[in-house]
């Protein structure tokens, strides 16, 4: 066991705590926190094995701007700070089997097909990474820029308000059309699938 | 591309492109849309003529063959050609649909908009006339596919109260055959020893036995399946009822008069020749079907109340002569039945015309509103329903008997490998069952007869006095009647085109 | 004259259409062009007639050649396999004697509705039809091949169900065709399964072709005569001659047919339609002659019709229905002649054409005086219709076969035949034919005194009819008791005489001569003398009043009658209480009852059939079927659709679990 | 090093982030958890870049390429929170089931 060996196991055990705590904790900001422990723990993964430059740029890019972003979002939509109700049961007997069964698939065919595999821990320093980058790879890394700057666009444009919309629904109150969303479900067999128009602005096609 | 090459695609073309200039009429003077359509149909039928003049009657094999490239990749080539079993039928489409513009100048059903009603008819007369001269599979199947469409809209938006039903029902339950087929026709394809959809060349495969017997059993069931549901044979015969009950007037015609036949003549084309062994096997199976829809379409006009259903059951039974026909795979029997489809469809088509006038006239088809004496508050209509009635129910003399006759006469000997296979009795018991048919359909137009031509007129009709045969419909009937007077002692003018083609398609059975 | 043959049935044909294309306009409504016709169409006949007649009697005085026959014919149409429709005309003494009878008929029919149907709305229609029943007649009489034949049969079905329902306006009238032209084409059936049989066996339609096939012995393609098939063919071809010809069982049509206008029974069910029947069967004679088991088969249907009929008309009231019943009782006579010999079949009918319509056009008369059918309000006419009364006792004399006229020598000769042909068949129709002879003469006794003898019972006075009436009557009256002598059956004659005429063939004729026989003749004779005896015992004193007693019988008039007549013992005994008073109405039971009902449940039987069949069946059990598959697609989308539940997380779990179980079978594969 | 034991990290990141994506009920944290699994996959990469050993670099390049298309992903999804937020004023995802049938 090699000291990069026992950095590998270190950090896969705290990023696999650190992502359960994200996915099953009560409370909403405690997931956020995890999520940055997790994502920190693949950053580590990525020094051990030598991808300096990448580990930097995860850290930089998820931990620091995706998480923050996440919160941004929690804040908006104003999800409830305290813990929250748990859902169904049912919610969970089917994730849990998929996961679990997922990830049964997978370890059982990579210890098939890679086990006795060794990787060369060999550090890769951020110029020759940045050499290889602009010139083989340059005209994908302008790709890259483009799509993240349609991606910004696009997002401003989802998430902006029109002039003319009313308040802010309070989310306590129940809103009209959401009553109108639950009509009764399709028994009637005859009629064309699809839901009669709700009232409101909104023309929702079958 | 010489005339002789040209003319059948010339022919076929002109009614889509008229279809499309008669839709494109302005709306403001809609009128003009009539006048164009009847132009366009009797431009159509007067090519039709000169084909059958270009005609050569006695030779054998195709003529006015064109064979260019279409999806070569495929193996797809434009094949069109006519020989004698396909150009009567050619024929009497492009006569139909002319008598049918004709009788739409004064009657098209309730919605009106004459533009839209006879740029489909065109367009139907293009898919009709199109699948007696397709040669090569798929432009056979795509005919067969384009005329459901129009027929499909005539019924669902000119036709009768529950007009949805029934169009729904035809073109559902014609679309299901048409998929067996192409499965067949696919299957055909690529067993072939060399790939091609050509008619000819996969008869002359199928003449030098390069099907396996048990493929070849699979396949025919395959087109057995379309062609059956479109004909309709027995048990595949419940959408035809409904769909002219409901259909409007010149549908019905068109329906009854040509569609029928595509089925039928599917049989002589492509199923016999192409899959001759499975065809003998499949041969007893077609011949009982035949005979069971003789003995149950008239049953069924028995209990019928509305004159253009027992119109349509009748022709469920004529169809069965016209099946019993093929089912005997010998010459005698082929040419039986193409004569009956002919004639059944100048019948039909005449009884059909009938009946929409008879609706037009007394606002109703139901036999017992109707009442009797129609002789005499209609006499001209009555005597023309009699006379076609008669004919109808196979008067020698008149175009109906030749081809019932015929086919009872091929089938007391059907062809030898037949024989062999030991189906002589069956085939004599069928034969005798068919002339007991012939009494059974002599009874129930008799009665039909009786209670709407005969009797005194009920006080309703008489004061209503309803309008006699107007000119527009002696001008759509005459050459029909003509026609069914002159088919009765002039036989020849159809068999002496089908003979010599028959003979050579039917050598593959020892014919 | 002969090659002119074909214009005799295409004359009428042609008045025909000329009627109904312009009858209307013309003067005399048509009639003109129908009699003018027939008039040429006649002369063509007797023209036609001498030719053949001289001919064949030539051939038989010089005892060698061969009959006369003279065939052409053109193709009609190709139908496959190098086999053929062809149109042709086959002039043999048979034919000319067809000729002969139908023009002449038809003629005197023509003359005599001028007068019967004055007056008629449809008398433009009425004629045109006439022509072209008398077309379709001649045409199948002419006819070489048997498809021809065919079709001139069924035309002949067709013309007599527009005949019979001439005044449609009544449904009993329509009713009373269409029974006519269902019974006829149900026996149709049998006639086309017959062609068609032979058809198939011989490869030819042509009549000439098979009959010489036959005589060689084989088929077509050479293979050897099948005699199984040949008979096969020739009884089916009998299951026709039942149904036209109104043989037993298929014979309730005919009396219900006298619906139609009296004229047209007279031409239709006396001299020509029903005959065709008989016709088809002398056409066919050398191949029925060389199959034994139809001739037999003709003998006893011919038997048990001649009997059974003879039954009916004794206790008929209305005067056309018993000359109908006659008509069915005769055609037995023929049908039983021609199952031992060709020319005592066809002479019977030759003469029975004439006498038949003689008494039917009579009965025309006396209905039109009358105006009523039943013979209850009739008596006393004689005086009143001399020339009617005369005419119509020369028919019945002649139908009575009273020796000088034409019915003794027809049917005696048929009683003769059957005695020499001896055997079982041969002995049967002898008897059941003498006692058939007693019961024509009674029954025919009883019309004559009901409707000539008494006073008059009916309202009204009636009158003698107009000359254009009567003078047709005369007409038949001539040969009814001349034709008779036609056919002497005295040796030295025999050459010269009809049989010579219309024979088939020369080697037949001689070898089957026309003898007399005193015995036969005489016993015929003595029997018809017992029924005249006891009909005019029965009615002469006592015509039928008001309550004829004829089904209930009151004491009183029996008691009355057998003190007269105490010594007529053995002619009451057998006439009237086993023939008059139990045959009769058993006769009439069984027949109404019985037969007439099993017709009529067969065609309201399969109407019935047809709505359940169509109700149940058609609709219910396989559009049902058609139904249950729409449904059922209908049912399982319901129930596919509730996974569409709309909850993303839901998809997404579907996907990731197919992500894994493929990637467990990529990996285990 | 072995090269199952990042691949057996990334496996269990994966996995966890999967059960996370199914059962939460707030549109937010199923974002989160999709990071998880975007992780992951990163890891995965760059393990075969070592494995292969290229000169490229390639398992490294595409991690970043990974990386960024992931921020912007996570970007226009916030978008759309806030958007389904805005009509349906609550971001549990058995609300949003406009799609049920």
């Amino acid at each position: 066991m090699t000291v990069p060996d026992v950095m590998m196991l270190f950090v896969t055990v705290l990023g696999g705590t650190a992502a359960l705590l994200v996915v099953t904790s009560r409370n909403v900001v405690h997931s956020a926190l995890y999520l940055v422990v997790a994502l920190l723990a693949v950053a580590g993964a990525f020094l051990t094995l030598g991808a300096e430059f990448v580990a930097w740029a995860q850290v930089l890019v998820y931990v620091g701007a995706v998480v923050v972003l996440l919160l941004f979002g929690l804040m908006l939509t104003r999800a409830p700070i305290g813990p929250m109700a748990q859902g169904n049961e049912l919610g969970r007997a089917l994730p849990l089997a998929v996961s679990i069964a997922l990830f049964a698939v997978l370890v059982t065919l990579i210890f098939q097909s890679f086990s006795g595999t060794t990787i060369s821990l060999t550090h890769v320093s951020p110029a020759a990474l940045g050499e290889v980058l602009y010139v083989a790879f340059a005209l994908p890394f302008m790709a890259l820029g483009l799509l993240l700057t349609l991606a910004l666009i696009g997002a401003v444009v989802i998430a902006r308000r029109e002039e003319g919309e009313g308040p802010l629904p309070e989310p306590d109150e129940e809103p009209s059309d959401a009553a109108a969303l639950r009509e009764p479900t399709p028994s009637d067999v005859s009629t064309v699938p699809g839901r009669p128009a709700p009232s409101g602005e909104r023309e929702v096609s079958a | 591309m010489t005339w002789e090459e040209s003319a059948i695609t010339l022919t076929v073309l002109l009614p889509l492109l008229g279809a499309v200039a008669v839709a494109l009429v302005p709306k403001r003077n809609e009128d003009y849309a009539k006048t164009l359509a009847l132009l366009i149909s009797i431009g159509g039928f007067a090519l039709s003529l000169a084909i059958l003049v270009g005609y050569d009657w006695g030779a054998r094999g195709l003529q006015y063959q064109l064979n260019v490239g279409w999806i070569e990749a495929a193996g797809i080539n434009y094949h069109v050609a006519i020989d004698g079993i396909s150009l009567p039928l050619f024929v009497l489409s492009y006569l139909l649909t002319m008598l049918c513009a004709i009788y739409s100048f004064h009657h098209i059903e309730e919605p009106g908009r004459p533009r839209a009603f006879l740029s489909l008819m065109l367009l139907l007369q293009t898919g009709m006339a199109g699948c007696f001269i397709a040669f090569d599979l798929v432009l056979f199947f795509v005919f067969w596919e384009l005329v459901l469409v129009p027929m499909y809209f005539m019924i669902g938006i000119w036709g009768g109260p529950n007009r949805q039903y029934a169009a729904i029902k035809f073109f559902l339950y014609t679309l299901l055959g048409s998929v067996f087929m192409l499965v067949a026709f696919l299957a055909i394809y690529f067993t072939a020893p060399e790939r091609t959809f050509d008619i000819v060349a996969l008869q002359q495969f199928g003449a030098a036995g390069e099907f396996a017997a048990g493929f070849q059993r699979w396949a025919f069931l395959g087109i057995f399946l379309g062609l059956a549901i479109k004909v309709p044979m027995w048990p595949f015969h419940t959408w035809l009822p409904d769909a002219h009950t409901e259909a409007p007037t010149v549908g019905s015609v068109l329906l009854a008069g040509i569609l029928l036949k595509m089925g039928t003549y599917g049989f002589v084309r492509i199923a016999l020749p192409v899959l001759p062994d499975a065809a003998v096997e499949y041969a007893p199976l077609i011949g009982i079907l035949a005979v069971i829809a003789i003995i149950y379409g008239a049953l069924c006009c028995l209990a019928q109340s509305d004159l253009k259903r027992l119109i349509a059951f009748s022709s469920v039974g004529h169809m069965g002569f016209v099946m019993l026909g093929i089912a005997t795979l010998t010459p005698i029997g082929i040419n039986a039945a193409i004569f009956g489809m002919v004639a059944h469809g100048v019948i039909t088509g005449m009884l059909f015309f009938l009946s929409g006038t008879i609706k037009d006239r007394y606002h109703t088809r139901t036999i017992a509103e109707l009442g009797g004496g129609m002789l005499k508050t209609t006499p001209r209509l009555g005597f023309l329903l009699g006379l076609t009635a008669i004919a109808s129910l196979g008067l020698p003399g008149l175009a109906g008997f030749w081809g019932e006759i015929l086919a009872l006469l091929a089938a007391f000997n059907p062809a030898p490998e037949l024989v062999e296979a030991g189906w002589l009795t069956l085939f004599r018991v069928l034969m005798v069952f068919g002339a007991i048919g012939t009494v059974l359909t002599a009874g129930y137009f008799l009665w039909m007869m009786q209670r709407v031509l005969m009797g005194e007129p009920p006080q309703r009709w008489v004061d209503a006095k309803p309008q006699d045969v107007g000119s527009i419909e002696w001008g759509a009937w005459a050459p029909l009647v003509v026609l069914t007077v002159a088919l009765g002692p002039l036989p020849f003018l159809i068999t002496a085109v089908t003979d010599a083609d028959v003979n050579a398609i039917m050598t593959a059975f020892g014919g | 004259m002969s090659g002119a043959a074909w214009l005799v049935p295409v004359l009428p044909a042609a008045s025909a259409l000329v009627i109904m294309a312009l009858g209307r306009k013309m003067p005399g409504g048509g009639a003109e062009i129908g009699i003018l016709s027939l008039v040429v169409s006649f002369l063509l006949a007797v023209g036609v007639a001498i030719e053949v007649f001289g001919a064949n009697v030539g051939a038989t005085t010089a005892g060698e050649g061969t009959a006369f026959v003279h065939t052409a014919a053109f193709q009609l149409a190709p139908i496959g396999e190098g086999a053929a429709i062809d149109a042709g005309i086959r002039v043999d003494g048979l034919t000319a004697m067809m000729f002969l009878l139908v023009t002449f008929v038809s003629l005197m029919v023509h003359i005599y509705s001028l007068g019967y149907m004055h007056g008629e709305e449809r008398f433009t229609w009425y004629y045109a039809v006439l022509s072209l029943f008398t077309a379709a007649m001649l045409l199948l009489s002419i006819a070489d091949n048997l498809m021809l034949l065919l079709i001139g049969w069924e035309l002949v079905g067709v013309c007599s169900f527009l005949l019979i329902g001439f005044w449609w306006e009544s449904k009993h009238n329509s009713d009373a065709a269409i029974k006519a032209f269902l019974t006829t084409k149900s026996g149709d059936v049998g006639l086309m399964v017959g062609v068609v049989a032979l058809f198939g066996q011989f490869r030819t339609f042509n009549i000439a072709d098979i009959f010489a096939m036959v005589d060689e012995g084989v088929q077509a393609g050479g293979a050897p005569l099948s005699e199984g098939l040949l008979s096969f063919a020739l009884i089916a071809l009998i299951l026709g001659v039942v149904g036209k010809s109104a043989q037993f069982p298929l014979h309730t049509w005919l009396p219900d047919a006298m619906a139609g206008p009296t004229p047209v029974s007279a031409l239709i069910h006396a001299a020509t339609m029903v005959t065709a029947g008989v016709f088809l069967v002398a056409r066919l004679y050398p191949l029925y002659s060389a199959t034994p088991a139809a001739q037999a088969t003709l003998a006893v249907i011919g038997a048990i019709t001649l009997l059974a009929a003879g039954l009916l008309a004794l206790v008929q009231e209305d005067i056309k229905k018993v000359l109908a019943y006659s008509t069915v009782s005769q055609l037995g006579y023929m049908v039983a002649a021609l199952g031992f010999s060709y020319t005592a079949g066809i002479f019977h009918l030759f003469t029975h054409g004439f006498f038949k319509a003689l008494l039917f056009l009579g009965a025309g008369s006396i209905i039109h005086a009358a105006h009523s059918n039943n013979m209850r309000d009739m008596g006393g006419l004689a005086k009143v219709m001399p020339r009617t009364f005369g005419t119509f006792l020369v028919g019945t004399l002649a139908l009575m076969a009273v020796p000088p006229l034409a019915g003794f020598w027809s049917k005696d000769e048929i009683l003769v035949e059957a005695a020499a042909a001896g055997g079982y068949t041969g002995s049967l129709v002898l008897v059941l034919g003498a006692i058939g002879g007693l019961i024509t003469v009674f029954y025919m006794t009883r019309l004559l005194y009901l409707v000539f003898a008494g006073e008059f019972r009916g309202h009204g006075h009636p009158h003698e009819s107009p000359p254009s009436m009567t003078v047709p009557l005369l007409a038949l009256a001539v040969p009814s008791a001349l034709i008779g002598l036609a056919n002497l059956p005295v040796a030295a004659f025999q050459p010269y005489a009809f049989s010579a005429w219309t024979m088939h063939s020369l080697e037949y004729w001689q070898t089957h001569p026309i003898e007399f026989n005193l015995p036969v003749a005489a016993v015929a004779v003595a029997l018809a003398a017992a029924g005249f005896v006891a009909g005019r015992a029965l009615y002469r004193s006592q015509p039928l009043d008001a309550d004829d007693p004829m089904r209930k019988l009151g004491p009183a008039t029996r008691v009355l009658e057998e003190r007269y007549f105490l010594d007529h013992l053995w002619t009451d005994l057998i006439t009237r209480y086993i023939v008059r008073d139990t045959a009769g109405p058993v006769a009439v039971a069984v027949n109404d009852r019985f037969i007439d009902r099993i017709v009529y449940w067969v065609g309201a039987g399969t109407g019935r059939f047809g709505q359940r069949l169509y109700d149940i069946f058609d609709q219910k059990g396989i559009d049902g079927a058609l139904h249950a598959v729409a449904t059922g697609t209908w049912w399982t989308t319901a129930r596919v659709r509730l996974a569409q539940s709309g909850n993303v997380q839901l998809y997404a779990g579907a996907m990731l679990a197919g992500v894994v179980v493929l990637a467990v079978v990529f990996a285990a594969g | 090093m072995e090269a199952v034991y990042p691949l057996t990290f990334a496996a269990l990141l994966f996995s966890i982030g999967a059960y996370g994506l199914l059962s939460r009920r707030n549109a937010v944290l199923v974002l989160m958890s999709l990071e998880l699994m975007l992780a992951a996959v990163t890891i995965n990469l760059v393990t075969f870049g070592a494995i292969a050993g290229d000169g490229l670099l390639t398992g490294q390049v595409f991690a970043l390429f990974v990386m960024a298309i992931g921020a912007a992903e996570i970007g226009v999804g916030i978008a759309i929170i806030l958007l389904i937020y805005r009509n349906r004023a609550s971001v549990n995802i058995d609300d949003a089931d406009l799609m049920r049938y």
